[in-house]
């Protein structure tokens, strides 16, 4: 194991590898900026090193800064958490020329699973089923109705160059589809000057369900099961939880299967996460890969009882994985909320300021992830994460009873959080019912049918 | 925490007394100080360096220098402006860029700071008479960290 | 948290004193001071209690009776001893024991209060004129809650 | 299951039962004193009562005002917590006229084996070893020359009067007793003005282990494996711990088997708790039974899973145990370190006062089980606990260090409490190895060796 690292983060993701590293007995050394030097996290590194001022462009994603404190500190590795270098193959390089391990995969497969086009390839590679639709822009009509009627309607038509929803068009039907082609065309012209256009089903109602993949450097790769991700908005997830309440046994074990070929033809090492949309029918389709520990990991730690974090460093060390696929065992129902400090009365608008007030909730079941503090004051520098609540209980019926407990438990004072908003979704029946897609909180809360 | 560092108090004090200081703030965490001393006609500023003669020139300070505890006692620091090791001198043989009496100027250099292998000498910035050096040879510093006390001209 | 430090304060003073500070605040935590001195323009203290005037009398209250706030104003209560429900007569077809306006002697019964099937008459253990009946018939009560408010003779 | 129960107690426990109760949707009535009126935990509950003043003979200990508050408030059920009311057989009695159901044992079997003399009657007809001894008062030294032969040296000599260590005795072999028992009986009768005493064998550095039961009403009685609690001070139970480092595994089975059979023939019901002696040899005796839920029993909710003070509910509401004796599972290593506001330096003083200061421990398998919160002030009207710090790691070598660093990061300002005691026992070689006797503590840390 390693004598000492780095943490190149901050917050709670910086907290929680602090606590990972002192179970292993590995020495850490925390960097922050001049915004965080206050921060309470900071005491209990071994050492801490300010590396620049608030912004993250002068401090968290310094890559060169960040090296030069592991090399003043005489680091064996360097931990990215989340967000800042994290998925950034530039640093993984920079972290080996200077020959400091980098705790996550090497740039390579990062590369390869990072950049969505590839991954892509790669899925198909590994036979992991992608989003149906054509690989290129459609040049003509009749090609893109014979693709719909390949693949299916509803079909969705995206800008090549699009974002936004801008130039975008949904089709129903063969009809239907022949104007969009059109309209879409022109808005897309209009938009960004670029009439091309390409053609994807439309996946309706999808559920995010994500596997958690761990992988040595020796050849092993295990999944650790599905977090389902469904409560989002605008691809922020706001609740995660495990297992996914709407996966049926056969899908579940298929799509796990698939993250673990398509990792493994990836040659992918360390933690990472594989994300899926699953349909109203069970199919499943490859997004996206995480090539880093992600916001919530808790969920699966809480039910299989692995700590993904010290696994994370294990890995990085070169340890070799002792558990095999037939130990990782699930137990109960996990969920988690994050509490952000966010307005979400006004459209989600961050609140930073002072904490003056803070009662966390405890007891049988409940992990409080946060790295706040009475006398805090929340940046408006970062991200408006401030804790993670998180309840395992032996069924999902429990937890959210637990969960709507510890809501009422927890105060955030006085700025204004995510508390009221989860005490709301958390009572809908359709959460209940664990029939949420992704359009959800959407529908639900910021466009709510008249 | 709520106990008073009555040492650091005295301390203050005596730097305000000494340098004739009639106001000081002090900020750090949770720790806040204001001291006022003299007598009734507070309000009226006077100024912060030396008393006015007939010299003209005020040295001008880098906007990036801000005011530290030191520097209202009419003391100017330079700090790190990266993470590294601190050199004093560009080789073990070689005597040190600067040691207390000497001018600096704002282009001399006062030290080297060591990142990524790469030697950055690192420029005073202001021009004085280094004061005290605040760092020892091979240390390890931080972003910010104040490296040299200079008394301006 | 609430005790204050007085030999803190005496130093904090005695250092003010001794090097001429008129203004010191100190804050860290909790913790905050502000300490000024001398100078002619700090408010003269007003008087906190009405200038004496010819009324005499002071009304008594018994040792029992903390003062609450209405009891500032100059009247008392008469606060349930027990946890139970509260009956304002002693059965549903008479009348109220004390109404508003009724004057009551330390041993008049106010009400009764069941506890655990014991119905227990309370006495005014006060006396002076029911001004407020702050609980409705059967309602819940528990230990210590202002029962009756009461202004003295 | 209840409507609504009223809890009779304070502090964490009577948090700990409102967190019970949210999860089976119970509602809940919280009587307190005047000096808890404002306590943060009150507010969680959905009516709090206030009966009486802040002494426990005016408040907490008042059974008739307790039962009033319940009348009042139309409870079904009364959680008596641990400690004032919780093992009153007339308590239990009342509840029962009242026709309010008590949430323990019934009085009879309460009494049964709430009585040491009865208890150990008890135990013998059950076939469960208690310290071996005379049953009546030594008249004769021969009588005792004879026992002390039969049973073993070392013996101990008691005075029927004693307590304090006054007129107790340990002889290692027959000259030693002879002398022993004249000496002993001067000392009692100089102290007690009754020279009565009597033998029982002494247990050398024993350990204290204690088995925990579960019984329904339907004759279904299941152990929860044992806690280990040598780590105490004058029978205070300081640090806790399961499963117990030093028992081997026929020990362990045969004690758990022990208590089940001794609360079968107590035909008791509910949560309860048989404490034994187990001697360097493996040897085990039984001492006493606590008919109520322990302080520590978040260490054995913690390895099994299962939550104990939901089993008690469930069970006074005529619920039948769910669980069979193969379903409890133990997974991993638990140790709970009692936080009280106590100076250990000053011989464990306590330092009642305010608490400006409180940074809990997180992250995964730690749990915190506390009703203080920045602002509360300790009150010297009642106990010196003022929470329990659980750590439920896969091994207990991973538990100590990570109880260590969460005793780091736990701080609690400015009163002084046991976190330093704690520190200073984890890091100690025979705690590590598992190696503490009941003597443990007062050699250490109160009279250490010169």
């Amino acid at each position: 194991m390693f004598a000492r690292i780095l943490i190149a983060n901050r917050g709670e993701i910086a907290l929680r590898i602090l606590r990972a590293c002192r179970e292993l007995g590995v020495q850490t050394v925390c960097v922050f900026s001049e915004e965080d030097r206050h921060a309470r996290y900071l005491t209990l590194a071994d050492h801490s090193v300010c590396i620049g001022p608030a912004s993250p462009s002068q401090s968290y994603l310094r890559g060169d800064r960040i090296i030069a404190a592991a090399e003043v500190y005489n680091v064996d590795a360097i931990h990215p958490g989340y967000g800042f270098l994290a998925e950034n193959p530039q640093f993984a390089e920079q972290c080996r020329d200077s020959k400091i391990q980098f705790i996550g995969p090497d740039a390579e497969s990062m590369r390869l699973l990072g950049n969505k086009a590839e991954a892509k390839k790669l899925a198909k590679k590994a036979g992991v089923p992608t989003v149906p639709g054509s690989e290129d822009v459609i040049e003509d009509d009749e090609e893109a109705v014979t693709l719909a009627r390949k693949i299916g309607y509803p079909v969705i038509i995206k800008a090549v160059a699009g974002g936004g929803g801008r130039g975008m068009r949904v089709a129903h039907n063969e009809a239907n589809l022949r104007s969009a082609l059109y309209q879409a065309r022109m808005e897309a012209e209009a938009a960004f000057k670029d009439a091309a256009i390409y053609l994807e089903k439309m996946i309706e109602r999808p559920r995010h369900v994500e596997v958690q993949i761990m992988a040595d450097s020796k050849g092993n790769t295990l999944h650790l099961y599905e977090r389902d991700c469904s409560v989002q908005r605008r691809f922020q997830k706001l609740i995660e939880e495990s297992p996914s309440p709407a996966l049926d046994e056969r899908t579940r074990t298929e799509l796990c299967k698939a993250a673990v070929r398509l990792c493994k033809t990836a040659n992918y090492v360390n933690a990472g996460t594989v994300e899926f949309l699953v349909d109203q029918a069970h199919n499943y389709y490859f997004i996206e890969a995480n090539t880093r520990i992600q916001v919530e990991h808790p969920v699966t730690e809480m039910i299989t009882g692995h700590d993904l974090v010290q696994w994370q460093l294990r890995i990085a060390a070169g340890e070799e994985l002792t558990l095999k696929q037939r130990d990782i065992i699930v137990n109960g129902a996990a969920i988690e909320c994050r509490i952000n400090a966010e307005d979400h009365a006004e459209g989600f608008r961050p609140c930073p300021g002072p904490v003056d007030v803070l009662y966390p909730p405890g007891g049988m079941g409940i992990r409080w992830d946060s790295y706040i503090v009475p006398g805090s004051r929340i940046s408006p520098a970062y991200d408006s994460m401030i804790g993670k609540l998180i309840v395992h209980r032996p069924t999902r019926e429990q937890a959210i009873r637990t969960l709507q407990w510890c809501l009422n438990e927890l105060e955030i004072k006085p700025i204004k959080t995510t508390i009221p908003f989860h005490r709301a979704i958390l009572s809908l029946p359709e959460f209940i019912d664990g029939q949420v897609d992704t359009g959800f909180v959407e529908r639900s809360f910021i466009n709510p049918p008249k | 925490m709520s106990e008073i560092d009555f040492n650091a108090m005295e301390r203050l004090v005596g730097l305000m007394k000494e340098n004739d200081l009639n106001e000081l703030d002090y900020k750090c965490g949770d720790l806040e100080i204001t001291l006022k001393r003299g007598g009734s006609t507070v309000m009226a500023p006077l100024p912060m360096m030396a008393p006015p003669t007939a010299q003209v020139a005020v040295p001008t300070v880098p906007t990036t220098h801000q005011p530290a505890i030191d520097e209202l006692a009419g003391m100017l620091t330079i700090k790190s402006p990266m993470v590294g090791t601190y050199y004093s001198s560009s080789s073990p043989d070689t005597p040190p860029f600067v040691k207390p009496g000497d001018r600096v100027s704002a282009e001399s250099t006062v030290c080297i700071i060591e990142a990524m292998k790469v030697f950055n000498e690192i420029k005073a910035e202001i021009q004085g008479t280094i004061e005290r050096v605040l760092v020892s040879n091979t240390q390890a510093v931080e972003y910010g960290q104040p490296l040299f006390l200079v008394r301006p001209d």
